[in-house]
């Protein structure tokens, strides 16, 4: 064993154990919160605006993390069935069903007990967001706070029709266009000095901006950790399996941030990344990165290892994951709160994670092929879910873009992220394989013709 | 005389087939898959072996494909059956470009290379809609027998709307057009279209390009051929061997593997 | 020249004759009043579900039009789509796409997660320009007014490169009170379904209705004027069937037969077809800001929907004022297959109703479904409660007698 | 027929007109079921109902004129010219089910085809139903195409499933992918027993789901033809912890039959209450 993999096999593994365990103290703390009678703020990953509740002490909590993870535990069926025996369509979204469950159930959950809201804040990011906290309106009477944030107005394709290729023009967007983006930001920057005044009255505690920025600031840590870490994932082999180990950091990076473990966390996973790029080390271990490739939309959970197995098999590693960018809270962008405005940038903060979070999943072209050509990769897996439309509809539509802008394969499977009834394993399987069958005799025909020409 | 074999295990028909060293047919047999699938891929090969009169110490590789791969216990090596069929179009069709399967209950799309290599596939993935089961269903709900439906089909002139996708609803849907007083005729082309747009849309997903070929069990039934035609724009190229495509893909990567021992396998898992 | 009439009626067509012209040309998926709209030069506006301040359109001398899908065979729309797409998404793309329905700015908003997206797919494969309007989902702030105003006025000028000319303020306020008297006429339309349901079926008010969004106003309050008279008129006796609220029809709307087979059992005497058209309910102000004034009324003077959150409107108590309103025994609470928001929201609905012990029942419709034996059977069942239930419980008792215990 | 021309044996009748059978039941002036009868269907709907009818009639010493009221159901109800009035399955079910068990506040019917929960109240109204019309499919069909496929007629199921404690899970939404997860089980030598069990639980959980959407409350009360299938029945019970009426013997398959007897006598007591 060499020196680097020596080291390199020091810290391995360090984040994954290091993420169970923040994850498991975070359950811990809202089940005995939850058994003090305590109440939380329930939040969303997309604009979540964490960093202004910590202001309030508030017990955090994410929907849509405690759902997911009943799918990952492999009890979600019991939690869907519920909510679908009191009335819930089979074609809604899951993550909303589990959740209900969850609160009829009057939190249990299989990592504890979730208490249960005292306040929703939420975005307009997903616009099932706003129907699942109207849920709560309805149970709790628990006062609901839609931050609305408005998206990019004009979708200016990458590729247009005959195949005309037109450049992305930021102008375009909101981003970048100041009068446009101002007049946004200062639009959202009045609601949150509205929700404010809604968290001091729920909490009882006076908003201090001192603490504010504090925390504003251990996100801007926690920010660039991130982002060096995605950056790493550029290396061949990538260190890390962006749609498995990638999901798992997620986790951490919405739960923790704006906390100084969380930061911390981040900085010592890029430490043990960076070991693992000395050694050469990939998630598979030495070596064995056969196929590099992105992963577009929400994993799926109730196979989850399985579902990643089905292509580490092949050698197939996923070098970036779309999850990694619209699901990190903004995380992923080169953007850092300016401490001595910090109202002010958190709007804008808010403003540009949602923006690019909701471009990234309707107008993904731009990014999926800056994705292919950054991380070098050679097939692109679109996953679709029935339960998330805001992700998955325009999927088909992207796909075709890409293939016909990239010299790559694409792969295109259907299931769910919560829902075993319409995951078909042998169905993924069969899929899996012929994608890989054809990226075989791809790369195949690559080194024929390229040895012919030498 | 080096040969080279092929099993297709389908859910409801196996197919295997046996091709020599330029790859011609030269074996064929189509068997019900029935419950024991062992036996059927077992039972389909020395059938089409004995339809080529070969031995089976001649036969240098074989190679199963479809649902039931790995129950071709004999077999050398697995591939899946969107590869195979590509395969198989491209060596009937050599201009193909875009491979349309309709199978028992699924229906695949493929666009591929000059030679047969996959650059893409699209599959119906939620459940069985606008597969060779709903014809099935359809043809059991008006009494017919699956051979009757094209000739039946091409009489229909103004086709019924058919709004269920669901195989099972089919039959209630069929009865209700009958109720209704459509006749037999325009309810069943009104099934086929139902299931060639469905189709077409699979076809759109991966781009149509160059030739079509329609290959699986379906393809025999010619309203259907008809069908596709008339939506796709084009005449679509049918096989007399249609649905011995799979199998025969399958045995000329077998071919391929037979010939050119130790070389590193094109596609496929190897058995250990 | 741009045609004045885009529907072709008869002279002196009668109620019967103009409303069967009605149900077809709303029926119609090669759009006859848009092409002809178009072929004598004029330039189009389609709007996508719900709501959409028309009035801008029409100020500019654009024919405003409703996209709201239709019963077509969908051949090229599938393959941009995933399995889990509700059908007028879908159905929208394909008229576009076909040709059937051109569109020279199509507007659409973020009423649901799938209906944000078809702005993108629209951009990629078609010429014409697309767009999102969000309407704010937080109209308890106090800043939406503002918003929305700007946001008004950023389409507004999109509208205006269309036209190729400016729009002003003057002629805002004309298109506005025509709009002021469409709604008025439309409710009038609904009093009438209301107090005298006898007097029109449930599919033929639609037609009417939905008409609106394929012509220009001022021939569709042309077309009302003329008309509802000729309803209060119309010979029909008052039959004994169930007064019902029809609940479902915001987005994709439900086939005219199936409205009809409703119509055979039961008096729709309110619904929320097509709300879109009549979700401001008071006359907007003309005097004052133009702009202001549409965004203060939509946000403000309005009706409910599942895809507009507002603390101000608990929607399942908004549907309660709306049976109380109509003065209905029962409700049919539908929702468009795989429509997120329809769906969930027929989950507080049903659950409101079940509470307060008002008969419901809940289905789901497609655009292009063909066969309603389920509807029908479940619309059968409701009207048969009526005709043989008990008065109370207790006065029920046993009709079938066991022989010592010996059946 | 009009109801005056009837005779005056207070007699009323229901017919069930469905797609294969026609059922006919007779009810005494008091209440008392006096007879049944039953053909084919056919193609001539009316021909079959009179047939039935006077089967039943044949079976009683009663003759047509006695009948006062009669009310038809099933898919052929509106096809005979004899009835004063038609009502629906799910009404007629409904009621049958409440004649035979008048503490019925949820009805399961299953059938071949169709799937369906009702919730009852007090006063005899269907206060909401639900019919399984997605394409989640999950009927009687399912069954016999399994037991078809297992290579084991419909009688023998019974012994076959309760031989065995095992049983295979059958999880697919689609009727046609679980059709293909029967032949894998096959494939994988399974015993055909744990297959029967797994495709009947896999039914059974549905046949709960449907009931459970209608927010069921017991007792509970199973019809259709499912009935035939003891095994489903015991099962049933089993996954309700408690009691599921079943229509006693042969009556089984009459409960149309029988609600829509016992509809034309309501009617008949509201109209000459009027």
């Amino acid at each position: 064993m060499t020196e680097l993999k020596a080291a390199a096999s020091g810290v391995h593994g360090r984040g994954a154990d290091e993420g169970r365990r923040l994850f498991q103290e975070w359950f811990a703390d809202l089940t005995s919160a939850a058994e003090r009678g305590e109440k939380a703020a329930y939040v969303f990953v997309m604009g979540s605006l964490v960093e202004l509740l910590r202001c309030f002490d508030f017990n955090i909590v994410f929907p849509e993390i405690n759902s997911l993870q009943t799918a990952v535990r492999k009890v979600s069926d019991d939690y869907l069935n519920l909510a679908e025996d009191h009335g819930f369509s089979p074609d809604v979204c899951g993550y909303v069903k589990a959740d209900y469950a969850v609160q009829l159930r009057n939190g249990d959950h299989p990592m504890g007990r979730i208490p249960p809201p005292g306040l929703s804040v939420l975005t307009n990011a997903c616009s099932t967001y706003v129907k699942w906290a109207e849920i709560w309106g309805r149970m709790y009477q628990d006062p609901v706070f839609t931050m609305d944030v408005p998206g990019s107005r004009v979708p200016v394709p990458l590729i247009g029709p005959n195949g005309a290729h037109t450049e992305v023009a930021d102008a375009v967007r909101t981003i970048g266009d100041s009068a446009r983006f101002e007049a946004d930001r200062t639009y959202v920057e009045g609601q949150i000095r509205e929700l404010i005044g809604v968290c001091e009255q729920v909490s009882g505690v006076s908003f201090d901006i001192d603490r504010c920025r504090e925390v504003l600031r251990l996100t801007n840590q926690m920010g660039r950790a991130w982002r060096a870490l995605l950056e790493l994932n550029r290396n061949s082999p990538a260190p890390f399996d962006a749609m498995l180990e990638g999901t798992i950091y997620l986790g951490v990076a919405n739960a923790l941030r704006g906390t100084e473990e969380g930061a911390r966390y981040f900085e010592d996973l890029v430490e043990e990344m960076e070991a693992r790029v000395a050694a050469g080390m990939g998630p598979h271990g030495s070596g064995g990165e056969s196929h590099r490739l992105v992963f577009v939309g929400v994993p799926c959970y109730p196979i989850f290892r399985r579902f990643y197995e089905l292509f580490s098999e092949w050698g197939g590693t996923f070098a970036t994951s779309t999850y990694t960018w619209f699901a990190s809270g903004g995380l992923n962008l080169d953007f850092e709160y300016d401490l001595d405005r910090p109202i002010e940038s958190l709007a804008e903060g808010v403003l540009r994670g949602v923006i690019e979070a909701t471009d990234s999943l309707m107008f993904p072209d731009r990014a999926l092929l800056q994705a292919i050509d950054d991380y070098d990769v050679e097939g692109v897996v679109y996953h679709p879910v029935k339960s998330c439309r805001t992700v998955s509809t325009g999927l088909a539509a992207s796909r075709r873009v890409v293939l016909e802008a990239r010299d790559v394969a694409a792969l295109y499977i259907e299931s769910d992220m919560m829902d075993k009834r319409v995951v078909s394993e042998a169905q993924l399987k069969n899929r899996i394989d012929a994608f890989f069958e054809g990226l075989q005799s791809r790369k195949l025909r690559k080194n024929r013709s390229a040895a012919a020409e030498s | 005389m080096v040969y080279a074999g092929g099993v297709d295990v389908g859910s409801t028909q196996t197919k295997a087939v046996i091709v020599d060293e330029s790859g011609a047919i030269v074996g064929r047999d189509l068997i019900d898959t029935g419950a024991n699938v062992v036996a059927a891929a077992e039972n389909a090969f020395q059938a089409a072996l004995e339809d080529g009169g070969i031995r089976t110490s001649d036969v240098g590789f074989v190679i199963g494909t479809g649902y039931g791969r790995y129950k071709v216990e004999f077999g050398d090596a697995q591939v899946t059956e969107i590869v195979c069929h590509a395969r198989g179009a491209a060596r009937m069709f050599p201009d193909t470009r875009t491979v349309l399967d309709m199978g028992g209950q699924d229906t695949k799309a493929i666009s591929i290379e000059k030679g047969g290599q996959v650059l893409d596939f699209c599959m119906n993935d939620k459940c069985a809609a606008g597969t060779g089961r709903f014809l099935q269903s359809a043809a059991a709900a008006l009494g017919l027998e699956l051979d009757e439906l094209g000739p039946t089909t091409q009489r229909g002139k103004t086709p019924v709307v058919i709004s269920t996708t669901c195989t099972v609803f089919a039959e209630s849907e069929v009865l209700s057009w009958l109720a209704r007083g459509k006749s037999v005729e325009d309810i069943l082309l009104g099934v086929h279209r139902s299931i060639g747009s469905r189709s077409f849309g699979l076809l759109r997903r991966v781009g149509i390009e160059g030739e079509t070929t329609f290959t699986g069990g379906v393809a025999k039934n010619q309203a259907m051929v008809d069908v596709m035609n008339e939506i796709v724009g084009t005449e679509l190229n049918v096989s007399e061997e249609s649905h011995f495509m799979g199998a025969l893909g399958a045995a000329l990567f077998a071919l391929e593997r037979a010939k050119g021992a130790g070389q590193p396998a094109a596609v496929g898992k190897e058995e250990a | 020249m741009k045609p004045d009439r885009l529907l072709d009626l008869p002279a002196h067509s009668d109620l019967e004759e103009s409303l069967k012209i009605c149900r077809q040309v709303v029926q119609d998926v090669e759009f006859p009043t848009v092409r002809k709209w178009r072929e004598g030069g004029g330039k189009v506006v389609g709007h996508f579900q719900v709501y959409f301040p028309e009035e801008l359109a029409h100020a500019a001398g654009l024919l405003p039009v409703k996209v709201r899908g239709g019963a077509v065979e969908r051949r090229e729309a599938d393959s941009h789509f995933g399995s889990y797409i509700c059908s007028i998404l879908q159905s929208s793309l394909e008229l576009a796409l076909t040709e059937r329905l051109v569109i020279d700015l199509f507007v659409t908003h973020a009423i649901c997660d799938a209906a944000r997206n078809l702005a993108g797919i629209w951009a990629r494969n078609l010429p014409q320009p697309a767009r999102i309007l969000y309407f704010p989902q937080n109209p308890n702030s106090s800043h939406a007014l503002d918003y929305l105003e700007g946001e008004y006025r950023a389409v507004l000028e999109e509208i205006e490169e269309i036209a190729g000319r400016r729009v002003t303020d003057q002629e805002l306020r004309r298109s506005m009170a025509v709009f002021n008297r469409n709604r008025q006429l439309l409710a009038e339309l609904y009093a009438i379904k209301r107090d005298e349901p006898w007097l029109i079926a449930a599919d033929e008010a639609y037609a009417l209705v939905a008409i609106g969004g394929l012509i220009q106003r001022d021939e569709h309050n042309e077309l009302l004027e003329r008309l509802l008279p000729q309803i209060r008129m119309r010979e029909a006796h008052a039959q004994d069937k169930m007064r019902v609220v029809f609940e479902g029809g915001f987005c994709e709307q439900p086939p005219l037969d199936l409205l009809q087979a409703i119509s055979e059992f039961c008096y729709v005497v309110d619904d929320d077809l097509l709300i879109g058209l009549r979700w401001i309910i008071d006359d907007v102000p003309l005097e004052g800001p133009p702009l202001r004034n549409l965004a203060d009324a939509y946000l403000n003077n309005s009706s409910y929907s599942p895809v507009q959150h507002d603390l101000r409107k608990p929607k399942e108590e908004m549907l309660l004022e709306r049976i109380r309103g109509s003065d209905a025994e029962a409700a049919i609470i539908s929702a468009a297959k795989m429509c997120e928001p329809g769906l969930d929201e027929q989950v507080a609905y049903s659950q409101e109703l079940e509470q307060k012990g008002i008969p419901y029942f809940e289905t789901e419709f497609e655009e292009k479904m063909t066969s309603f034996t389920h509807l029908q059977i479940q619309l059968e069942t409701f009207v048969e409660n009526v005709l043989f239930a008990w008065p109370s419980d207790e006065d029920a008792r046993p009709l079938l007698v066991t022989k010592g215990g010996q059946w | 027929m009009s109801r005056t021309n009837r005779g005056d044996g207070h007699l009323t009748a229901g017919i069930d007109v469905g797609s294969t059978y026609t059922k006919a039941a007779l009810l005494g002036e008091s209440g008392e079921l006096l007879a049944t009868g039953m053909c084919p269907t056919g193609y001539r709907l009316e021909e079959a109902a009179s047939q039935a009818l006077d089967q039943a009639l044949t079976g009683s010493t009663a003759e047509r004129s006695d009948i006062v009221y009669l009310a038809t159901t099933g898919y052929g109800r509106h096809r005979v010219s004899f009835r004063d009035i038609q009502v629906t399955d799910l009404t007629a079910h409904a009621w049958g089910a409440r004649a035979f068990f008048p503490g019925t506040r949820t009805v399961l019917d299953v059938g071949g085809q169709t799937m369906k929960a009702m919730r009852l109240d007090g006063r005899g109204r269907v206060r909401t139903f639900r019919l399984n019309d997605k394409c989640a499919a999950g009927t009687g069909a399912f069954l016999e195409k399994t037991a078809r496929y297992l290579g084991y007629g419909t009688e023998e199921i019974g012994t076959l499933v309760e031989e065995c404690e095992e049983s295979v899970p059958i999880s697919g939404v689609c009727a046609v992918f679980a059709e293909s997860e029967v032949i894998n089980h096959v494939s994988q030598e399974r015993a055909p027993g744990e297959i029967m069990r797994g495709a009947m639980e896999s039914l059974i959980e549905k046949s709960v789901r449907l009931m459970k959407r209608v927010k069921m409350e017991p007792e509970f009360t199973l019809v259709g033809g499912i009935n035939r299938f003891p095994t489903m029945v015991m099962l049933l019970r089993e996954h309700l912890h408690g009691g599921v009426n079943v229509p006693p013997g042969e009556l089984v398959q009459f409960s149309g039959a029988i609600g829509a007897a016992v509809l034309a006598r309501r009617r008949l007591e509201i109209l000459e209450a009027a």
